[in-house]
């Protein structure tokens, strides 16, 4: 059960050419990045990348895409500032892009991580972003069928964890690593603070373990500056 | 004379009812909440995982895992709460948000809304507006009534890409307040010494003046802040 | 945005025969007792109970059900021990029954609470509990099609609260509550404990106050007797 | 000499390897987690929203907020987390959990498992039974190889109504410990001084006797909990 590996190279050793990676976050709060440097280390090719924003110079997501390490970035909203090597990329023809509303992308992730086949939703109808995707009228209103995805690995960020992979997030962090957490093969979770089993309460647990498989420490510096007892 | 964009947000806030839980858009939406009258209790909810999102953090204080969907660094009011995305969009989708304070591009007069992209060869980006657009219980437009060009945004038939048909309930503008009723376009309110016709001539699109016409009562600034245009 | 009610009586005040009613709860972990024996007292006709289990004289569903009160009950396992009233009521041929696998039953208040048009479920294929149900083939595997169940009313039992709704649980008592409590036009909370307005952490808050209607303190005995900042 | 419900708990438990998440039907499986072997950690999952079950609270001690599925008063483990239903089923159906044990009406040779009721007028109730069997990781049974009254329950055909179709991969018995390997039906162990024939002469399906068959290693009794039969 212990799942502790010792540093983010470590954790993606084993990642290659052509998988698919969840990566959490939205903003700053709940990107992994330093698991995202460690993967653009690898130099790998031909990647694709489930991930709500186009990535930055500072999250390390921008510069996998500059590398050519991304074939493909499923996202919900990859225009934000910043975000200029998507630009450049899928302007260039060099970047596969696949864009969804935010609540279908997180809804997609979380019925692959439950065990569903699919899902009807209202978002979407009538616009551009439902060609090609089935229309239903359920109860005199018309939904469009989502199917669940899900990836070969996902990387997580939480601020507190147990060596078993329990984890807990702060304020805005959790976003989509919650429902990432259950949507991959393998699950990758970088966080602040790793303590020792039953240091986490039954009910603040927000991932439970039996969703992660490796754990790394990587404690972003203002943690550190913080009472332990804190959120 | 017609309405700052603080004037259009503070407009939209005296209309807000105690007890809302309200999504606000970038832009001019953002700035309701500076104006919503004192007594009033609205939670504001940010697509992110926030319910009770308060103002921005000052300078300095800002704590590097709190954002709001604007990615600014922002604060909690007491009673907040916090959560995943999953959460946050079926509160969203779910009919769980009374209102939402949107951008708009364009506006048709049946309540089609375009607010998230302009054709061409862009990167497209949704994010959660059309998730807000249809799952939101109000969802109301706060723009200027025309683009920076003078061409109208509120027109007979949306142009620019739609983030969801009729969907949209009232649109408060620089010049008016406009309702859509039963895919009809009312004109509510205009500002003061705006016309009518100044507003239809602003507008492409077939306007209704609602027999109960009003002229909005808005001070000319509140807190040195100008409501009104000079 | 204060929802404080005075007593379980005048929360269930305006409920009408027919409505239809879910039930948070699961052992006795959860069950929001005192607004049920309040619902009892209305002596109301042919509701509709969305409840898991199938009632016991303690928790007054069963009591509910034998009074004559229950025209239709939607569950997942109404035959644990206690629930005679539903068996007497079923084989007499005065009520009717609903029973969903307890996944199915969780998932479909979920795809209503959440804005959802129906979804696909790998539960229950080629079984009796698929009969009249839209099988349908995704990427190999069968699912059967199941549809949002929403309710004009929600009794939620949780175990502290603020004076505007916000809702934590502890240990299992969280089980449908959270879920019901995303699902229904009013939704009426039970507890143990109400405080003020930021009494709770924005991260422990598992159902925040846009889902809660009504909150009623209820305590149960054993709960005065324990230390008020313990879980 | 067959097994004790006690002695098919055991043998079962020592197939779960190290770091197993396990969901345990009532009946003789709930007895697993008495006879894990030392040094392995198995987490217990409970369908009501439980993942680190421990053992039974001790009278006097039950906490009235914790049950298991059950309906017993549990306890923790460290570790341990609570969460709603919504979250537990996701566990279940999509596919986290490693191993699930259950009991049986009946099984097919094809692995159709059938226990969550008989036929006749009585009050359905099917529980976390389907959502278990078609989404654990491995379905495995542990049960008596017959009924009360001798009857086989390892059947070439349910006729009890189905839980899911091809689900199970393994089934402990007193008698046996069967695998379900393309559809067929193998005998991969005996209990002490029990022979394939007598296997097959309590067994309404057609066997295959694995070539690597061999006799169980299990000690007549643990800690003073007999596992073999008298």
């Amino acid at each position: 059960m212990d799942k502790v590996v010792a540093t983010c190279d470590e954790a993606v050793a084993d990642i290659p050419n052509g998988a698919s990676i969840m990566i959490g976050g939205f903003g700053p709060p709940g990107i992994p990045v330093h698991l995202v440097h460690a993967l653009r280390r690898r130099k790998l090719r031909d990647l694709v990348l489930i991930y709500c924003g186009g990535g930055t110079d500072e999250d390390g997501i921008g510069g996998l895409i500059a590398d050519g390490a991304v074939r493909k970035l499923i996202s919900s909203y990859p225009t934000h500032p910043g975000a200029t090597a998507v630009r450049e990329r899928y302007l260039a023809g060099e970047l596969e892009l696949e864009v969804l509303p935010q609540g279908t992308f997180v809804e997609r992730i979380r019925a692959a991580g439950a065990g569903l086949g699919g899902f009807y939703t209202p978002t979407g109808v009538g616009t551009e972003l439902a060609e090609g995707k089935e229309v239903r009228v359920i109860d005199g209103r018309a939904y469009l069928f989502e199917l669940p995805l899900r990836a070969d690995y996902a990387f997580i960020k939480a601020y507190r964890a147990d060596r078993w992979g329990n984890l807990v997030y702060r304020r805005t962090m959790r976003n989509f690593n919650p429902i990432m957490a259950t949507a991959a093969d393998v699950v990758i979770a970088e966080v602040d603070e790793v303590g020792p089993v039953g240091a986490l309460s039954p009910e603040e647990i927000e991932t439970p373990c039996i969703f992660v498989d490796r754990v790394v420490e990587a404690p972003r510096p203002w943690v550190r500056q913080r009472p332990a007892t804190g959120r | 004379m017609p309405l700052t964009r603080e004037g259009i947000a503070y407009r939209v806030a005296h209309d807000l009812p105690d007890g809302s839980y309200v999504n606000l858009g970038v832009g001019i939406p953002s700035l309701v909440t500076r104006f919503i009258p004192p007594g009033r209790i609205i939670l504001i909810h940010s697509e992110n995982g926030i319910l009770g999102a308060g103002p921005k953090a000052p300078p300095g204080e800002e704590d590097p895992d709190l954002v709001n969907a604007n990615g600014d660094f922002v604060t909690l009011v007491p009673g907040a709460s916090v959560f995943d995305h999953a959460l946050s969009f079926a509160i969203i989708r779910g009919g769980h948000l009374t209102h939402a304070v949107l951008g708009a591009l364009q506006v048709s007069s049946r309540g089609d809304l375009a607010n998230w992209r302009v054709p061409g060869p862009r990167v497209p980006g949704v994010g959660g507006a059309m998730d807000i657009a249809v799952g939101a219980r109000q969802v109301w437009v706060a723009t200027t009534h025309t683009t920076d060009r003078g061409e109208p945004k509120i027109v007979e038939e949306c142009s620019y890409p739609l983030t969801a048909p009729r969907c949209v309930r009232r649109v408060y503008t620089d010049l008016a307040v406009l309702s859509i009723r039963d895919e009809r376009l009312v004109l509510e309110e205009v500002a003061p010494d705006v016309t009518p016709d100044d507003v239809a001539a602003r507008t492409a699109a077939t306007l209704t003046v609602s027999p109960q016409l009003r002229v909005m009562e808005i001070p000319a600034e509140i807190d040195g802040i100008r409501l009104l245009a000079s």
